[in-house]
């Protein structure tokens, strides 16, 4: 039986779907000015959780930055649209799966990719390429290994399936993620700007549409799951598993694109139903359009019988869309979703007012304002304070140590971080579709357009280490890290999406991370030009009250102009110029080098300088469109000594360089740095360009050797041994 | 010596996409008649360490609660039968 | 020449294949429904990569009883060209129209990747533009591209020549590291890699390029075509 | 009504990939014990149509070979149960 109202309030049981006393008194004094009933408190509690209404977000969220020329659609609806000219959009998003993964790593990961995609094809793009950013433990356990495995093969198995390639993304590996994983899942889409879609319900007597899998009871309440902390003590949580089924996806996703396209007439909007369900597409539709609805809940496809209204509404069954269709094209477009094999029905109406009432087995079960649910859950600013560990930092850098530099660089090779990636992306389909020009293994992956001149350079980045040390300036290096690699590969920024992983925000230690770093990706975006379009938010990362590094993972896509400027970082031939552009520092706090050498990082992180990135990456822009570059690689994780490995790796070159830096030099991750390659036809033109930006440091070999001296030494490195050590370091840590 | 025979199952209220694909594709043949399709695994094992069935059923748990079944979705049974050493 | 794409619920290659057809070979090509029951119309069927029906239960076990099977079979018999690649091959050997199946890869992870290649036998409708013995490079995107066959059936399809394409190094665990087998008659082909994928340089690799030609060709000489 | 409980499993003679991949795993986990892993799949069909258990048994024939299992390297066995009809 469910419970009465009064019992509701008698023992307290909206506190164990995530509201507090104070939303409860909310909810029955303003908003009902009576006592909600069960179905209605189920409403409110998937509506009300952080997942749907970014009640402890919002606040920063506002701080990002979001208005730009070329912005057509921003933050708001499914996904955020730019204006890539010739009448096209490209539509993009991010979206986290990380508790569902920790507690069921493949089903947590497929559901991931599934749910991004909707995102995508419900603004009316077609997706054209996933990526993923994923954070592990390094792994030592089986538990590890097992996680790492699943969450891969999740992946894989949804992306490969419904034929999107994935063709990028970033791994990266640290006790911080142990016992939560990070998982963030990126789908970029094309579209005709014509094709725009809403997710509005406008119209009175207009039909709401249900279409793709039936109802059942799984995920019931994930949304406020997904907003709750992790603890060892509740196991009990891990009931809202949902499977993932790609076959489903793709005619839910065809058949929908086909009523998008062919269908325009009798199609008034569009929504997938992702967190918190039917109540949460429904009551956005309804709320945005100002528009009131009733649904029959009898009406709903079910899988599982007696289902209440409470598990109806809150059911994060995947593959699932809400339409709203004018009145009297209801039968064109269930024919065409019976033609695809897809169930579908109509199972509501818009209404005049602003009511949102549901019924079932005859009776109404929920009438409350629809507003109510949408836009008026509370806001909480939240109080911050500097945490103790960054109160305590030493000031000075951490000053490597390095005896035998050909060694470390040989454990450097093999830290997962840095190690090659390919055993994760080769098994993700990464040129389905026939458009993927630069696939994993590069700085960017790089996807044209088919029939234009034109492509879409695209990657996902941010280092949490940064950001434990520093969040604001972490947050900019995240950025300005995600731009470098775009123009490596000659595109233009164009924005970004992201995924903010944090802690608690209701701690002031944790949410001085959220709220520092916001501020410090808009500083960044602001410079690169590359507004906030999308993103999403997943707190409450933390085990046994342990958060991790704060985060935000950023998923930026530029544009390339000319299919001749794609760029990638291997070395292309012997005898050509290798150089380093951009000023190299003393910097190595929350490095690689410091982590290998001291097991730990810490202290302040070193500088960075914005504007000084931007003037580097807008020389490199130039040398590109000028036709001066062979190759280019952003200097990151590991520093010069890695970058430099990696472009020899790629079609087996050596090199001879020669540098007035110190072999510690070489591990320093200072920013803003390319490594750049440059036929001996165009030395003397891009030096011209570069002026005292570019230093010169020797050649590209046919010699299957790294030589590079430096100041205090050198590293000399059979290239074979290298490329074995990098590509093999994480298969064999998974073993 | 003892042989295993174990049988993984999604539980009632998890999706089996696999399942509903079989029933769907039986009905386009036409076989109208058939309503409800089940689909899981069947694992078949040979211990040669267990000493005992108590001890031939722990392990089997453990197996199937660490491997072959996911506890999260997925439910098991099992029979275990004693087999001639020799085997 | 007028080539049939058979797109099957959760076929994702058909476009590619399409676009390979239209933009580099020139020639046309029309998506068939696998509702569809006539495939007069045409002077090849090919059958695209990705995941008919889910590859549910098996791959290509649910596509195999499609309503355009029995046109595929007729085509077929009639000594026109079919082509399966990946899932398209899968639903041939699940439709009998090729012996062996394809089972797990080996290490039981999907590969994507560029696969060296040999083409063993010149001489079918689909390699008369390739030497033989040729190393050729197409990418291959597979779960399920272990090929088996039982000794008898292997002894065969060397005896009649019907293995078209071999590994250089095996990605998957194929018996005697097949790529590609014909049917006895060598009108079927069916081939794990993908070489729609390699028709254009900025892609990768051109080496699908003479797979189409040759198909091409074979057809107006042979005269089947049907503009 | 019946109910028909199908195992379809790998011929002998054939090698299944998926029933090694579990086998290593075991091996990894410390199972040395397990000798040999036989992986099938189990399928419950309820046939609502067939009169008579020859008739069930005939329709299951026929879908096992049209569909449930590749003859080719798979097998297939089975038991029917009658139901009550009311189910
Ligand atoms: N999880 C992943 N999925 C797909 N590609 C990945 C993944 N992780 C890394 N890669 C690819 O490996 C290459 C190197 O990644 P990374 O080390 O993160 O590069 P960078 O430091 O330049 O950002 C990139 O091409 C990236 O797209
Ligand atoms: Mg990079």
């Amino acid at each position: 039986m469910e419970l009465t109202p009064e019992a509701i309030q008698a023992t307290k049981y909206y506190q164990g779907l995530g509201l507090t006393d104070a939303e409860y008194q909310l909810i029955t004094t303003k908003i009902l000015q009576r006592l909600p009933t069960y179905t209605e408190i189920g409403l409110y509690s998937g509506m009300w959780s952080e997942h749907c209404s970014y009640k402890n977000s919002k606040p920063v969220l506002k701080k990002f930055w979001t208005k730009a020329k070329q912005v057509v659609e921003g933050p708001g609806e499914g996904a955020g649209i730019i204006d890539i000219g010739d009448n096209q959009g490209i539509v993009f998003k991010a979206e986290s799966h990380n508790h569902p993964s920790a507690v069921e790593p493949f089903q947590g990961a497929t559901t991931g990719v599934g749910g991004i995609l909707r995102d995508i094809f419900s603004m009316g793009a077609r997706p054209i390429a996933l990526l993923d950013s994923l954070r592990f433990n390094e792994p030592k356990t089986a538990h590890d290994k097992y996680l790492i495995n699943q969450i891969v093969d999740g992946i894989a198995a949804y992306g490969n399936c419904i034929g999107v390639p994935t063709v990028g993304g970033d791994t990266a590996f640290d006790a911080t993620y142990a016992a939560n994983p990070l998982v963030n899942v990126m789908c970029v889409g094309l579209m005709d700007l014509t094709n725009r879609e809403k997710g509005q319900a406008t119209g009175v007597g207009n039909s709401i549409i249900y279409v793709g899998a039936k109802t059942g009871r799984d995920g019931i309440n994930g949304a406020s799951f997904a907003s709750a902390q992790f603890d060892s003590k509740h196991k009990s949580q891990r009931s809202a598993v949902q499977v993932g089924d790609p076959f489903t996806e793709k005619l839910v996703m065809e058949a929908c694109l086909d009523v998008i396209y062919k269908h325009q007439d009798a199609l008034v909007g569009i929504q997938d139903m992702g967190a918190a369900g039917l109540v949460s597409s429904s009551a956005e539709m309804a709320s945005k359009a100002g528009s009131g609805m009733t649904l029959d809940l009898d009406l709903v496809p079910q899988r599982e019988a007696n289902m209440t209204a409470f598990e109806l509404m809150l059911s994060e069954s995947q593959e699932r869309m809400l339409l709203c269709i004018k009145s009297g094209s209801e039968n064109e477009i269930l024919d065409l979703f019976n033609d695809y094999g897809l169930t579908a029905a109509v199972i509501g109406q818009v209404t005049t007012g602003h009511q949102y009432q549901l019924s079932h087995h005859g009776e109404i079960v929920a009438d409350v304002p629809v507003d109510s649910l949408a836009t008026a859950a509370p806001v909480y600013h939240r109080e911050k304070t500097v945490p103790e560990h960054i109160l305590q930092q030493a000031a000075i850098q951490f000053s490597p140590n390095i005896t035998e530099p050909t060694q470390i660089l040989r454990q450097m090779l093999q830290q997962l971080t840095i190690a090659s990636k390919k055993m994760i992306y080769e098994t993700y389909d990464t040129q389905v579709q026939t458009n993927t020009i630069v696939q994993p293994g590069s700085d960017a992956a790089v996807v044209r357009i088919r029939h234009t001149d034109k492509a879409l350079a695209m990657t996902t980045d941010v280092n949490g280490r940064y950001l434990y040390l520093d969040p604001y300036v972490g947050g900019e290096m995240a950025v300005a890290e995600a731009a470098r690699n775009i123009v490596a590969t000659g595109g233009v920024p164009l924005g970004i999406t992201d995924c903010l992983n944090f802690g608690n925000p209701t701690k002031p230690d944790q949410f001085y991370e959220l709220d520092e770093a916001v501020m410090g990706m808009t500083a960044a975006c602001k410079v690169f030009n590359t507004p906030v379009i999308s993103g999403n938010v997943s707190l409450n990362n933390e085990f046994n009250d342990v958060a991790i590094y704060p985060t935000p993972m950023v998923g930026m896509v530029g544009l390339i102009k000319g299919l001749n400027q794609i760029t990638t970082q291997d070395f292309k031939q012997a005898n050509d110029n290798v150089y380093v552009v951009g000023r190299t520092g003393n910097d190595f706090n929350g490095t690689e080098i410091q982590k290998l050498l001291t097991g730990k990082i810490g202290g302040k992180l070193f500088p960075f300088n914005l504007d000084e990135e931007q003037r580097i990456q807008q020389l490199i822009l130039r040398a590109n469109r000028q036709g001066l570059i062979a190759s280019a690689h952003d200097i990151s994780e590991g520093g010069l000594i890695v970058a430099i490995a990696e472009s020899c790796f790629g079609k087996d070159l050596g090199v001879a360089l020669s540098s007035t830096l110190t072999t510690a030099q070489f591990f320093a991750e200072t920013q803003g740095r390319f490594l750049i390659s440059v036929k001996p036809e165009n030395k003397l033109g891009f030096e011209q360009l570069m002026g005292r930006d570019a230093t010169l440091l020797g050649k590209v070999t046919n010699q299957q050797q790294l030589f590079v001296a430096a100041t205090d030494g050198e590293f000399k490195l059979a290239l074979s041994e290298a490329k074995r050590l990098w590509e093999g370091a994480l298969a064999c840590s998974l073993k | 010596m003892y042989l295993a025979k174990i049988h993984v199952n999604y539980k009632r209220s998890i999706l089996n996409p696999e399942a509903q694909a079989v029933q769907t594709a039986l009905l386009r043949l036409g076989y109208q008649d058939v309503t409800s399709v089940q689909l899981g695994k069947y694992f078949e094992l040979k211990l040669t360490g267990s000493q005992s069935k108590e001890q031939a059923a722990k392990e089997v748990d453990e197996i199937c609660d660490r491997l072959l079944a996911n506890v999260n979705m997925e439910s098991y049974h099992y029979q275990l039968e004693e087999l001639a050493v020799a085997e | 020449m007028k080539f049939a794409v058979v797109a099957f619920p959760g076929s994702n290659c058909e476009m590619d294949l399409v676009y390979a057809i239209e933009d580099v070979v020139k020639e046309q090509a029309e998506l068939v429904p696998s509702t569809a029951t006539d495939l007069s119309d045409y002077s090849a069927v090919l059958l695209p990569g990705g995941f008919s029906y889910g590859d549910y239960l098996r791959s290509g076990a649910i596509a195999q009883l499609a309503p355009i099977m029995s046109a595929v079979k007729r085509f077929a018999a009639a000594g026109k060209p079919v082509l399966g690649i990946c899932n398209g091959f899968q639903i041939l050997t699940e439709a009998r129209l090729l012996p062996g199946s394809l089972q797990r890869n080996q290490q039981s992870k999907f590969i994507c990747k560029l696969a060296d290649l040999v083409v063993t036998n010149n001489q079918t409708m689909f390699t008369t533009d390739y030497q033989t013995q040729q190393t050729i490079q197409l990418p291959i995107a597979h779960g399920d591209g272990n090929y088996y066959c039982d000794p008898t059936t292997l002894a065969e399809l060397r005896k009649n020549n019907q293995i078209i394409f071999t590994y250089q190094n095996n990605p998957n665990g194929s018996v005697a590291d097949i790529a590609g087998i014909s049917n006895r008659q060598g009108n079927v082909l069916g081939m794990m890699p993908h070489p729609e994928r390699a028709v254009e340089a900025i892609l990768g690799s051109t080496s699908g390029r003479e797979l189409f030609s040759s198909l091409v060709n074979s057809v107006r000489k042979r005269g089947l075509i049907h503009e």
